[in-house]
Order: C-alpha cells, then structure tokens, then sequence
C-alpha cells in the first residue's frame, strides 16, 4: 500500500474493567514515514501512550483490552502476526525508549547483563565480550566516556541522565528501523531533557531509524519533528507538518496547547484551560507537500 | 466512603467476607435468642444424652457432659470477640503510641523503644504468651494480658515505619515550623495518617487474636470452663477423634468461619485505603 | 484411583508387618512423657513399667492374693525394727556382673541419697548392712509393718557399673550415676535398654541371661512411646500399629476400641478416687457442711461415666474410706449412695448458710475426665442448695497451691493409690497430720484419732491386728469426711488381640501392686 | 562483599543485643512463677531438709539480679542447669529435642516456599482471574485456622479415613538409625539408609504440611501482591518492549524483585512456626524442643524454660540473619552499599 514504517488505521481500544467498558481511543490513524521523525503530542490520558504500546504489541496480549483497526508495521499486519511473531519484532526492528530511565531499567542487573539480554535478541550467540564490544561502541556514541565502568554498574549506581543514555544505547543496539520515544526525559531536568533529545536526533539520523515521538510537549517537538499529530481524548485533532502547525494551529485544543507552552515548569505540563466543546471540534489535516526531510 | 462500599460489593469475595462476619457477630449478640439451650453456656449435666451425634435436637451434637455444642459455639463466639475487641483495645493506643514516640523523636529514644519492640518480637508470639500465661493463672483477663503483650509490638513497629515516611512529608514540615507542640504533631498530623494502615491491619488481626487465643486455650492456658470456649472445645475434642468428630469439627469450623470472614474482609480493605504491607 | 492406591499401600504395609512379625515379636506400648529411667528417681507409671523390667526387687507381690515372694531374695527372716535376706547367687547384671549384698547396700545408699522418687518409703530404715556376699541386713528405726512390702519399690541397680560411670557432683559420690543411670540400664531385669528418649519413645531388648530365664513367646523388642495423644493411639490401634494403650485414654476411646474386637486389660484394687474437701477453710471446716456435699455427690451416674463396657469399668462402687480387698475396707456390698435427704438435713446443721458461700472445685489440667466429674458434682451441689465455681488446674499448679491451706482449693480432685498395695501407702500420706498439705492431702486434716488409728495400722504386728486398726479408721473416716470417697479406681489398657497379659486379664495371676502386670516377661505375643 | 559483612556485623550486634534482652525477660517471667518449683519437682513426700536442699541447688534464695549474673556465668561455660521434668542437664535435653523441631519447621519452609511461592507466581500472572481468586481463597483459608485445626484435620482425613500416612514419631519403628548429628534426615544419608530416608521423609510430610499451611497462604498471598506489583515497574513494560519471553521476564524481571519482600515475611513465618509447632508437635506425638517447651511451661521448669525459649529466639534470629544475608544477595543496593545512588 504505502511504503510507510508504521501506518495506523482506524486504530479503536477499549479497555474492560469493573466498572464497564471505557474507550480510551476512537479511531486514530497515523503513519511514520522511513527516516521520518514524527511526534504524537497530548495531554496526559489522551491516549497517546496507549497507541505507542499498541504499536509494539503489549496491549494485544491483555485480555481486558480490545483492540480494532490496523497497524501496519513495514506493510505488514500486526493483528494478522502470531503473538511470538509479533514478539521477534520487538526489540530488534523496533525498540522503545522510556520515560523513566532510572526504574525502566531492571534494579537487579548489571547495565552488561541488560546489554546482553537486548544483544541476544539478535545474534542468540553473544557473549559478555562481544555484548561490552557492541555496547562499548553505543555508549561512546551516547558520549559516555568510561563505558567501562558503566557497564559494570547497577542502574540505581548512574546517575538519571546517564540511565537515559544507556536506555537510548540499549534501543540502537539491534539497529531498529523504528525507534519509539515515549517522553523521553520528562522525570529529568530540562538542561538533561534538552541534551537527551539532541542526542536521540543525531543518532537516528546516523541510523536512518524513523523515530515516532510522544509527548505532552509541544516546545520540545519543535525542534525534534518532522510531521507532527495532536492528540485529545484518543482523537486525532490536528496533523501536518510541524512548522506549518507551530504557524498555523487550527484547531481549538492545539491553540491551548500553543498558549500554554511559554509555561514549562519542570515537570512539564502544561496547563490548559479546559473547554471540552471547542476541543471536540473536528480534525485539522495540514496537507503536506511530500515527505519532509 | 461511597467507593468503598462500591469496590466491596463489586468483588465476591469481600462481599463473602462481610457476610460471614456479620453472620458471627449477629450469632455473638443475639446467642440468648438463637441459642436453643442457652443454659447449656454453664454447668448442665445430662448423663443421659452425652457425647451423641448431630441430631435434629442438637444440630451439632452434644458434648461430653450432654450439652448442646451449638448453644455453646454461639456464647462461644461472643467470649471470642470480645476478647479480641478488649486487646486490640488495649494492644493498639501502646504500641501505636510507643511507635510513634520512637519515630518522630528518633535518636537513643527509637533506639531504645525499637530494640525493646524488637525483643518482644524475636520471641515466638506464642511462646511469649505461654510463658506469661504459665505464670499467671489461666483466666480470661489474664489471657486477654499475655495476648496483649505479644501484640503491641507489631503496631509499634508499623506505626514506626510509617511515621518515619510522614516525618519527612511537608505536612509535617510545615506545622513544625509554625510552632505546633511535639504532641500536636505526633497525634494530629502524623497519626491520621497512618489510620488506614492501623485499621486495615486491626480487621486482620481480630482474626488473628481469635485464632492466638484459641490456640492458648488448646494447650489448656484460656479461659475456663464451664465457660464455653473454642480453642478448649477443639483440644478436648480431639482425644475423641475420629468417632466424636463433631466435638472438634464444629467449633473447628467456627473458629475457621470467623478468621477467614476477618481476613477476607481485611484483605479487601487493604486495596481499598491502598494499605499494602 | 485413591482407593486402588491406598489399597496397595495398605497390602504393601500389610506384607511389611508380616515380615516384621515373622523376625521378632514386637511389643508396641504407650504412656505419658516423660520415661525416667533412674530407678531413684521413678515415680510414675511410665517410670515404674521401667523400672520393674530393667531392674529388680528383693521381693514380688504374691499374684493371685496377699503377701510377697522372694524374687532376688531367696528368703528372708525378721520383724519389728530388722529384717535379714539371703539373696540369690545365680543372678548377674546385664552387665554381667554378678549380684551380691554389696549391691542392695549400695542401691539403698543411692536412693535414700537422692532423696527423691519414692525414697520416702524408707524413711524409718536406719541403715543397710552387707553381712556377706549373699546376706543383707535392713536396720529399722521403730516397728514398720509394711517394710516387705516397701521392698517391691527398691530396685537393686549394678554398684560395680555405677562407680565405674560416676559424674561430676558433691561429695566422693558425685552425682551417684544419675547422669548415666538417666539414660542408661544398670539392672538385672529380664528388658535392657537399648535406647532411650525420655520425651519420644524407650526400646528395650530381652535379656537372654535373664536368671528366671524368659518365655520364648514374650516380646524380643519392647517401644514404649511416651506422650502419644488418645486420637493417635486410636488410629494406631486400628491399624494394628500399637498393641497396649496406656490407662489414660478417655472411656469412649476404649470404648470404641473395644467395640472394634480389641480386648480390655484390668488393674485395679490399689486405689480410689477422691474428692477431697479442705478442713482447715470455710466453708468445708464444719463436718456438717462436708457431710452434706458428700451426701449430695450422685455415685451412681459417676459409675455411668466411666462405664467402658457392660462388664468392665474404670471403677467399681466405693465402700468407705478404703479400697475394696485393702485391710480395712468394707464388703462390696455396702456400696455408698446418694442421699439428697440427709444432704439438705446436714447442710441445715451447718453453721455456714449455704446461701452465703460458694465452693471452688478445682480439676487437674492433665486428666479430662475430672472435668467432667466436677461438672457432675457441681450439679449435684446445685440441686441440694449449694452453689459452686469450677476451676482447672494443671497440676504443677496445683502440687504448689495445696501447701498453704488458704490457697488450696475447697474441693480438688485426685486419683490415689498404694505404691506398694499396702493401705499405709495408701492412707498415711492422704490422712495423718504430718502429712497435711501435699497433694495426696489437701484435706489439711487434723484429727487425733485418725493419727492414731494410722500409727496403730503401720505398727500393727499380725494381719488382725492391722485389720481392725483400718476397719476403725474407715469408720472414723466416714464419720468426719474429710472427702468424698468417689469410687474403688480401676486401670483399664486396650490391647490387640493375640497379645496375653495374664497378669491384667486372669485375677488370679495379678500382682495386686500397680505396674507389675507390665513385666514384659510375662507377656506373651502370638 | 565488605558492604554485606558490615551490614552482617552489625545486624548480629543488633542481635545479641536483643538476645541479652530476651534472657532478661524470659529470666524475670520465670522467677515470677508463683509456687516453689524445688518443691512441684521433688513431689508430696519429700522432706522439708530435701527441698531446701533443692532451693539452694537451685539457688532459688539468693536475690533475683544474683540469680541472673549465675546464669549468665552458666551460659558463658555452655551451661543452662538441670531440667526438673527430665531431670537432665538443659542442654543435653535441647541437643535431644532441637534436631527433631527443626527438621520439623525445615521441612515446612520448604513445602512453604515450593507451594507458596508457586501459588503466588499463578496468582499473579492471572491477576483478577479464577485462578487469581481460588489461590487467594486457598491462600487465606491456609491462614485462617490454627496448625492445630489443620493438623487433626489433616490426620482424620490421610491417616485415619485415608491411611496413607504414618500419624506419629519420626519414623517407623522397624528402622534403626544411628544417631551420629541427631538429625535424622543427615544420619539416615550418612549411613547410607535410603529407605528409612523416605520413611522419615514420609512420617515428616502431615506435620510439615499442617504447619506449613499457614506459611503458605502467607508466602502465597505476598508473592502474589508483589508480583502483581512488580509487573506493574516501567522495568518489566522495557523488557517486553525489547520481546523478551514471558517465562524469561517472569523470572529475571518479575519474580527476583518482588522475592525481596517475600524473603522479609518468610524470615518472620519462621518465628510463627516455631511457635505453631507447640501445638504440631503434640498432636502427631512429635519428640521435638517445642512438645518439650510446652511441658516444661506446664510444669514451670524454670532453667528448661529460660533455655528453650532462650534456644528458640536465637533459632529466630538466626533464621532472619539468614535472610537479611540472603536479600543483601539478591538485592544489589545492599550488596554495594546504598548511599552510592
């Protein structure tokens, strides 16, 4: 169909609970180009983190969620994979990189053991020389001076900035040619949040790895994306190009979320003035004029 | 207070828990009018009707001296909640107060309180109770001391935690720093918060004391008879095993009933007010 | 599929048994905890199955009737304060040792030393002298008509052994062997001690040496497990994994196991249950008040309750003061009843108003089946106007409360018999004066004539005169009722079938002494 | 590894510490104890001469502090006096009777930890599931009866009805096992005697399992909310991000974590158990230190009862030492210090 990375259709989740059905998503449809940097962008329950673990196949497994529409990643289907297939996918062709370095990382293991674990999703074979060989190569690259000693360290022994280099390491480890980002950084300070951004860009550039961004944020995508989706209530309010859109918001919400950005505290979240009826508004599609480089 | 109600009755099970301690209290309170001998609680011999299988009449039974066991399991009942209301009544003020003298004051004052706490804790629960109750005489206000004294410990030691978490929150802070009196901080602003933690574990314990004082009485260190009891009920039953089974079945199965209706309930009310141990 | 498989567990279990039985003849049996194995130290009935098996006495009761035979003596002559024996010279310790005077001297010397268990029986003995190898003397201090009899409960243990295993203590005797002898046999007995837990279990093995030699049908290995719970020894009976209960089981136990096709051993004729009522407390002080409870006491139902079978019982009716067949005791057929009557006419007489009091009826921990009597007497008292509180008490407690007449309970129960089936052991510890206080006798008695009549019984030259001495005594115990003379005590032991005890099954071949019947060497296994 | 050493020392200073104060409490119950014990011990006919004789042996008339400061001279030569129920030295008896009570309780932490654990795991896995709820129902009967209730149930139903088991003793008595440690399970392996091994391991499995049930309800009830808990850590959603199998993350993400808190209760079920195994030890006419402990209280058996209770604590704390040594190995913060962060 298309040569898209990821293309989402018509994506419609729900989730069971003792109280009901409650829909968290109504039909989002999104696609990430190859190479492309693509944010999705809203508030918190929005929807959008839900759509980044529906990307990797965590949710098709839980029995309370129901999941309906399509995800195609690299053309094919996900719904249409087995689970284990949908498994192999998972970090190798695709990684993720977390909000939260310093507990996304397992507490009990050395940074090598984790390497290791990662590595051998690829090559079944490989031993703790090979995995400090790979790993010593991606930790210079995420300008970790001493590998070394970070290898042989236990996640609660870095530092929060250093746990999220050593994440973003660990996603480039089987070369993916979709990186996920869910709000990378957001439990670190803004000067470490800004370096781990950069830093994120110039690998996936060096990589050619197409990275599909989430965030609340609309400042730090700016300067990070290519195209951009804005997300309200597990609708797809607004999408386009990023400059276009920062120019020219359409839509009610992306206007809010414009205004609330000068007010970045540090944790980052804006606050919005809250007017469901404009925001139910419907989407906003910047038309784009090919793909963006 | 509308969600608990919400969450209990949307899972079975606390729902079952509510139902069977209700059931135990409601037989505890009303033994005189569901009891159908409720003389049968003392001293009554019937040498003509002793040691006899569940009939119609005696829908558990009698027991050795001809006394219906289902009379005797209903007063039986009530001495069990009281004597678990008393110590927790009495456990919960010393080793939550002790708990939280130790917490905010810290320094040789937790040293010394905790290391106590912790003496009380490093001797099995039940042989500490034993040995208190082999000096004292086996009674029931003496069983209601020794299991006191094997219980406040605990309360200590959780309210000790707790409080060293409050201790740092700026609640605490900020009423230090107005001036409020070390009392006032310790008991109103610490305190209510570690009252879902105290609660959650009291429901749980009522069980628990149940079970500690029955297991007293089965090594003959309760209360007496002719005073009905459920842990002597099962001792003295159990020389009778297997052709008298319903002499320790019955109040066996009481004594199962009404811990497990505590701890179904307790277990509920650790999700509700999120008081994970 | 479970009942397949249990059923090849119990036919694999069965084919064990049998091999086993093939190989030696076991003989399972049971009592409380805990075994003492030193003979200076025994006291109770576990202690005394030991001791009458690993060791033995000068003299054995007569079986079948009164008096004793020579047993390690080969006779005996004496009487008021000395006594002389001439004693076997055939006989060797399982050591190999052989048995001498030397050896009686020496295990008089470590009993009274000791001081515990029942040394007390001596008391009135001065001093043992060895004449020559096989001649002992026993040196009196006054006239002590039950002296032979007290022998059944001196155990001759191996001098030679002993010394040789002496521990650390005072004196050039150290600690007289208690160490060792705690946990080893030093006797001559036909059973040696093979190994010895004094909580879980004793295994004894036959003694081939045995100077009486030893029936080839009695048991090659002997368990006797301590502290098994009734509902145990149930099951274990039931499946033929236990062949002698202890005397402790509740009735309906035995009754259950006698219902299965087990047989029902007896011993009895050496004591009496008592309720016994503290003289020196109101409101128990005024004779009337003590008549008027002993009166009101129901003997009938009590029989019922402990009713095993139609034929056999744990008691039969009391008669008096004095075990049925004891010097002293009253025919059989004057059985005592309740007289509610006489109760109320007795309680009017009293100078305490019954509506002012109320009477403690303590019961010991360890034995159930005084729960269940309290019960019954508090019912009774109740219905003559006399009300009652029921108290349990384990009976460390209970040793410790009686000393002091203000603490000891106004009724306790207890369970008395003879040690060595005389009525002086029966009686003096329970009634004289001197003895007041302990837990044969919280009655605190006082009483003159009792003294007498006791003093008299224990001086008593020939039968007759110690005959009429306990036939007064009864009388003037009837009379002042210091306690209410519950029932004649019967012990009654499950066994398997296919085991013979003669000794509890035929009266004519009982020892009238307690424990005696267990002597393993008269048992026989098919 | 010094990190843990100094942890170690000073959890066994904390421990000694408490031990000193457990001798002092346990030393005033006992002396406390109405009644002369010389007196309960010798029985009714001893002579006034006999038992002042006992008293000063005892040393019953001196001061209590006094009384005291002997004991602890005793304990330091490895002496806690003599039994008056056994009339034994108090250390031969606990030497007789502890290696019964903890193969006992050994034997039930292990079918606590091999079912609880388990049960847990299954729970958790299928959170707000059947299963998740039959487990927890299990779980909290386990909890909600005393090992006595268990234990005569446990033996109507397998020994009696069902007589798939043996009901008393250590093992059967057609075996004769030496008694080199005086545990039996080692002794029947060091002779070589495999048969009465499976015998003893048969007469330990009813006992072990009526004290163990609680335990496992416990073990069970924990793991499970631990677990539950642990799946809930951003590090297990990584994991899967990255496909790990399931069984892989169960164990090296999920499982190792949430171990840490069960390990903590675990160490305190120990001190349930040696008390519950009072009552155990009773019923199935086990000859352990705690059947022994319950006479000698019984009997107010004054130095048996100080050194039991004295032996069961240090048995206590010694299990939770084990514990905290076997958390500061699993647990790396503690392993390396945790002011590193």
């Amino acid at each position: 169909m298309t040569d898209n990375i990821l293309d989402i259709q018509d994506l419609r989740l729900s989730f069971r609970s003792h109280g009901g059905v409650t829909e968290v998503l109504h039909g989002v449809s999104l696609s990430v180009a190859p190479e492309e940097r693509v944010a999705l962008v809203g508030e918190s329950g929005s929807g959008k983190s839900v759509t980044a673990r529906a990307v990797l196949g965590l949710l098709q497994s839980q029995r309370s969620a129901q999941i309906t529409g399509r995800i195609l990643f690299e053309g094919r289907d996900l719904a249409s994979l087995s689970g284990a297939n949908r498994r192999k996918l998972r970090g190798t062709k695709m990684s993720m990189i977390f909000q939260d370095p310093v507990s996304s990382l397992n507490p009990l293991f050395r940074i090598e053991d984790q390497f290791r674990e990662v590595l051998r999703r690829s090559e079944r074979s490989a031993d703790m020389r090979r995995t400090r060989e790979v790993a010593g190569k991606l930790l210079r690259d995420v300008s970790i001076d001493d590998p070394e000693r970070v290898l042989a360290s236990f996640p609660f022994q870095l530092s929060g900035g250093m746990n999220q280099r050593v994440m973003i390491a660990m996603a480039l480890v089987n070369e993916p040619s979709l990186l996920i980002a869910d709000e990378p950084g957001t439990a670190l300070d803004v000067t470490v949040q800004d370096q781990t951004l950069k830093l994120m860009r110039k690998l996936a550039d060096d990589r050619r790895a197409a990275v599909f961004f989430i965030s609340h944020n609309l400042g730090v995508v700016r300067e990070f994306s290519n195209r951009l989706y804005v997300i309200y209530q597990g609708r797809i309010v607004e999408s386009g190009p990023t400059g276009s859109i920062f120019d020219d918001p359409r839509h009610p919400y992306t206007k809010a979320l414009l205004a609330a950005v000068p007010r970045i505290t540090r944790a980052g979240i804006p606050e919005i003035e809250e007017s469901p009826e404009a925001f139910s508004a419907p989407c906003e599609i910047h038309e784009t004029a090919g793909v963006a480089a | 207070m509308n969600r608990a109600v919400q969450i209990i009755l949307s899972r079975p099970l606390s729902i079952a828990g509510s139902v069977l301690i209700a059931v135990v209290v409601l037989s505890a309170a009303m033994a005189d009018l569901l009891a159908p001998f409720p003389d049968h609680r003392g001293t009554v011999v019937d040498f003509s009707n002793f040691n006899q299988p569940p009939s119609r009449q005696n829908l558990m039974g009698t027991d050795l001296v001809g006394r219906d066991l289902f009379s005797r399991i209903l007063y039986a009942y009530r001495l069990s909640l009281i004597l678990g209301a008393v110590v927790l009544a009495l456990a919960v003020p010393v080793g939550v107060t002790v708990g939280l003298v130790a917490g905010y004051f810290g320094g040789w004052v937790r040293f010394v309180l905790m290391r106590t706490t912790d003496v009380f804790l490093s001797i099995p629960p039940l042989v500490l109770a034993m040995s208190i109750m082999g000096v004292l005489e086996p009674t029931l206000t003496n069983g209601m001391i020794a299991v006191t004294v094997m219980w406040w410990p605990w309360y200590s030691r959780l309210v000790h935690n707790l409080t060293l978490a409050e201790r740092e929150e700026g609640y605490v802070l900020a009423a230090e720093i107005i001036g409020a009196s070390r009392f006032h901080v310790m008991f109103r602003e610490i305190l209510p918060n570690c009252v879902p933690a105290i609660l959650t574990k009291m429901t749980l314990d009522l069980g628990f004391v149940i079970l500690i004082a029955s297991s007293l009485s089965f090594l003959g260190l309760g209360v007496q008879p002719p005073t009905p009891d459920l842990g002597s009920m099962v001792a003295e039953g159990a020389q009778y095993l297997p052709d008298s089974w319903w002499l320790t079945v019955f109040p066996g199965l009481a004594i199962l009933v009404a811990v497990f209706g505590f701890n179904l309930l307790g277990d509920a009310l650790r999700e509700i007010l999120g008081t994970e141990q | 599929m479970p009942r397949l498989l249990s059923g090849l567990l119990a036919c694999a279990l069965l084919a064990l048994s049998a091999l086993a039985a093939n190989a030696e003849r076991v003989l399972r049996l049971d009592e409380v905890a805990v075994g003492e194995l030193d003979p200076a130290k025994a006291s109770d009935y576990a202690d005394s199955i030991l001791m009458f098996n690993v060791y033995d006495t000068l003299v054995l009761p007569r079986q079948g009737g009164p008096g004793h035979t020579p047993h390690l003596a080969e006779s005996w002559v004496g009487s008021g304060t000395e006594y002389t024996f001439t004693l076997r010279s055939d006989v060797s310790f399982q050591s190999g040792n052989p048995m001498t005077a030397e050896d009686v001297k020496f295990s008089f010397d470590r009993m009274v030393s000791i001081g515990q268990g029942l040394s007390f029986l001596f008391g009135n003995v001065e001093s043992v002298d060895a004449l020559d190898t096989y001649t002992v003397r026993f040196n009196l201090s006054e006239p002590y008509a039950p002296f032979v009899s007290a022998l059944v409960r001196l155990p001759i243990v191996d001098k030679q052994l002993v010394m040789n295993n002496l521990g650390d203590g005072e004196g050039e005797m150290g600690d007289w062997g208690s160490e060792y002898l705690s946990q080893n046999g030093a006797g001559t007995g036909a059973y040696i001690v093979k190994s010895h837990n004094p909580q879980d279990e004793t295994v004894m093995v036959k003694f081939d040496g045995y100077f009486l030699g030893v029936n080839e049908r009695a048991p090659d290995t002997v368990r006797l497990r301590y502290g098994l719970e009734a509902a145990t020894v149930r099951t274990l009976i039931a499946q033929g994994e236990h062949d002698i209960s202890s005397q402790w089981l509740p009735p309906e136990v035995k009754k259950a196991l006698a219902a299965d096709g087990n047989q029902l051993l007896t011993e009895g004729g050496t004591g009496s249950f008592y309720f016994k009522m503290n003289t020196m407390k109101e409101p128990l002080d005024d004779v009337n008040c003590r008549l008027a409870i002993s009166s009101a006491f129901d003997y009938e139902s009590v029989l019922k309750l402990i009713a095993i079978t139609d034929e056999i019982s744990e008691g039969t009716a009391a008669t008096g003061a004095i075990t049925a067949g004891m010097f002293g005791a009253k025919p059989t057929s004057q059985a005592l009843s309740r007289d509610v009557e006489a109760a109320k006419a007795h309680l009017a007489q009293c100078r305490h108003d019954p509506s002012t009091f109320s009477v403690e009826i303590s019961w010991i921990a360890e034995v159930p089946l005084e729960e269940r009597l309290a019960l019954l007497l508090q019912a009774n008292l109740a219905e003559v106007g006399i009300s009652s509180t029921i108290r349990k008490v384990p009976w460390a407690a209970f040793a410790g409360m009686v000393e002091n007449p203000d603490n000891t309970p106004n009724i306790s129960q207890i369970f008395v018999t003879a040690v060595t089936g005389d009525p002086d052991t029966l009686l003096y510890g329970m009634y004289h004066s001197s003895k007041a206080g302990t837990w044969q006798s919280p009655e605190h008695l006082s009483d003159a004539q009792v003294d007498m009549l006791l003093d008299a019984g224990r001086a008593g030259e020939t039968d007759g005169e110690r005959e009429s001495a306990y036939s007064a005594l009864n009388d003037r115990l009837l009379t002042i009722a210091p306690s209410i003379y519950g029932f004649d005590s019967q012990a009654v032991f499950v066994a398997r079938p296919g085991i013979s005890v003669p000794a509890l099954s035929d009266p004519n071949m009982a020892f009238g002494l307690d424990t005696m019947g267990f002597a393993f060497r008269l048992m026989e296994i098919e | 590894m010094s990190a843990v050493l100094k942890l170690l020392a000073g959890r066994l200073a904390i421990s000694l510490l408490v031990l000193a104060g457990v001798s002092m409490l346990i030393f005033a119950i006992a002396r406390v104890i109405p009644g002369d014990p010389a007196r309960i011990a010798l029985g009714p006919n001893a002579t006034p001469e006999q038992v002042e004789k006992l008293r000063q042996e005892l040393r019953l008339d001196q001061p209590i502090w006094l009384q005291y400061g002997h004991f602890l001279s005793d304990l330091s030569r490895g002496e806690l006096g003599t039994s008056l129920y056994t009339n034994r030295p108090v250390t031969r008896d606990i030497a007789q009777f502890l290696p019964a009570t903890l193969e006992l309780i050994l034997a039930a932490g292990i079918l606590m930890i091999c079912i609880g654990l388990p049960l847990g795991i299954v729970a958790a896995k299928n959170e707000g599931g059947f299963i998740d709820n039959l487990v927890r129902v299990v779980s909290l009967l386990g909890v909600s009866a005393p090992s006595f209730v268990w234990a005569v149930i446990l033996m109507i139903l397998f020994a009696f009805f069902l007589p798939l088991f043996p009901i008393a003793g250590r093992i059967g008595t057609q075996f004769d096992v030496p008694q080199i440690t005086g545990f039996l399970f080692v002794d029947c392996l060091l002779t070589g005697k495999l048969d009465a091994l499976a015998d003893a391991l048969w007469h330990v499995a009813l006992p072990a399992f009526a004290l163990a049930l609680s335990g496992i309800g416990q073990a069970a009830r924990l793991t499970r909310a631990n677990m539950v808990e642990t799946y809930r850590r951003p590090h297990i959603e990584m994991a899967r991000s990255y496909g790990f199998p399931e069984w892989r993350i169960a164990r090296k993400y999920a499982f190792r974590p949430s171990l840490i808190p069960s390990l903590t209760i675990i160490g305190l079920d120990f001190a349930a158990m040696l008390g519950n195994a009072f009552l155990v030890e009773a019923i199935f006419a086990w000859p352990g230190l705690s059947r022994y402990g319950v006479a000698v209280i019984l009997r107010k058996d004054l130095n048996a009862i100080v050194g039991t209770v004295l032996i069961i604590s240090a048995a206590f704390l010694i299990a939770n030492l084990i514990v905290d040594l076997l958390i500061a190995l699993i647990n790396p913060r503690i392993r390396h210090g945790r002011d590193r962060s």
